[in-house]
């Protein structure tokens, strides 16, 4: 289990080949990258300022992740959360989970992908050509974590 | 009492966090008290639906209480991811 | 839209590079990647033997490929299915899709995992101390592509 | 037409493939008569739900005509991914 709040670049391959060096037990890994988008609500965006809440996006991370490893049988898992200025094109977010199976592998990064929407203190800016905006949170974003059903403590 | 204040609210507040001394028992006893303070504090808090607030870096409702808390921060409905 | 049966290993790092190369409309990346384990069945694991069924593989995984393509809206698709002799540990299968969205990029790649269990036309043989067993289908690979409905031709 | 084996089937029959002329018209039929041919059919044939048909790289049913097909592949179950 490993969280990383940083302003830097991550290498996927690096990270993923981290994950599984050394052992021969994982039979799946899923990573989910999110990327900064040139278009948001039809208007184009050259870069978006990612702010977040030091200290407690660390706390956040660190409970999400928890309680994806408490609900499926992982045998490791990531997650990288950028922030600052980054381009468009750029990585904001990298989650890796590995499992000895596949559905586990990939509802668990779905789980922590759905609660870092909402749960993890990270506002975004986009700045393009017709100035800047604060990213509104979607409804869609709030739904999708009740799938994980009303009992999570994440 | 450290206050902190994130994204359009840190912007229409104009500073990112001042050392606040109240007697407010809640949350909600703390966003009145900042209101009544000025304009900029009256507008970023005008619309409470779209503010959550954290107690010592735990999400909490508004009505949590205030009892030795050292840090709360207030903020738009996160947009992590 | 992409689909390589080879007998060599593939880098995963890479992968994502290329297909997120040149582009800033993507704002999603899932890849899954698939690994040899140690055990199975309680018996250690040596070796994999891979066996396919080389022209109808390839039609196979891009039939799978192009039905995702329908159903979810893709910048991108991959599926790269090694063959041949593996060692536990081995890389054995990536699948990784690009979507403006998350949702459709975990589903699509679900999906695309899912029907490669049991509509692509490859076998494994384990071997260990023990010698060599062909794996057998599970029933739960055969039902995981069920809630995807009746109506798929893939 | 041209008949492949694959995985275990291969190994029970011995060999990956084989031309074979024949008159059945189903695969239904063409499974019966190699069967009848000799014992390693009739062992790799013996549990026919655990046998998978191809006709033409395509899957099938076991009734499935044979008129103009150019390669049928037997195989178990298949297990990708």
């Amino acid at each position: 289990m490993a969280v990383r709040v940083q302003a830097d670049d991550f290498d996927i391959g690096a990270e993923i080949a981290a994950m599984a060096a050394g052992r021969k037990d994982i039979g799946a890994i899923v990573t989910f990258s999110g990327l900064v988008r040139d278009m948001a609500n039809g208007q184009p965006i050259t870069t978006m300022a990612l702010e977040h809440y030091p200290g407690m996006t660390e706390k956040a991370l660190e409970k999400i992740e928890a309680e994806a490893n408490k609900r499926w049988d992982l045998q490791a898992s990531l997650i990288i959360h950028r922030y600052g200025p980054l381009d468009a094109g750029a990585n904001i977010v990298l989650v890796a989970t590995a499992s000895p199976h596949r559905q586990a592998a990939f509802e668990s990064a779905e789980f922590i992908m759905d609660y870092l929407k909402s749960r993890a203190p990270f506002w975004k800016k986009e700045s393009g050509a017709a100035g800047g905006n604060w990213v509104d949170a979607r409804d869609a974003d709030e739904t999708a974590i009740n799938r994980w059903d009303q009992t999570s403590k994440a | 009492m450290q206050v902190l204040y994130f994204a359009w609210l840190r912007e229409r507040i104009g500073i990112p966090k001042e050392q606040i001394e109240t007697n407010a028992a809640t949350v909600a006893e703390l966003v009145e008290e900042l209101r009544g303070r000025e304009e900029r504090y009256a507008l970023a808090f005008s619309d409470m639906a779209s503010v959550k607030v954290a107690v010592d870096q735990e999400l909490v409702d508004m009505d949590a209480p205030l009892k030795d808390v050292r840090e709360v921060a207030f903020f738009p409905p996160m947009t992590g991811g």
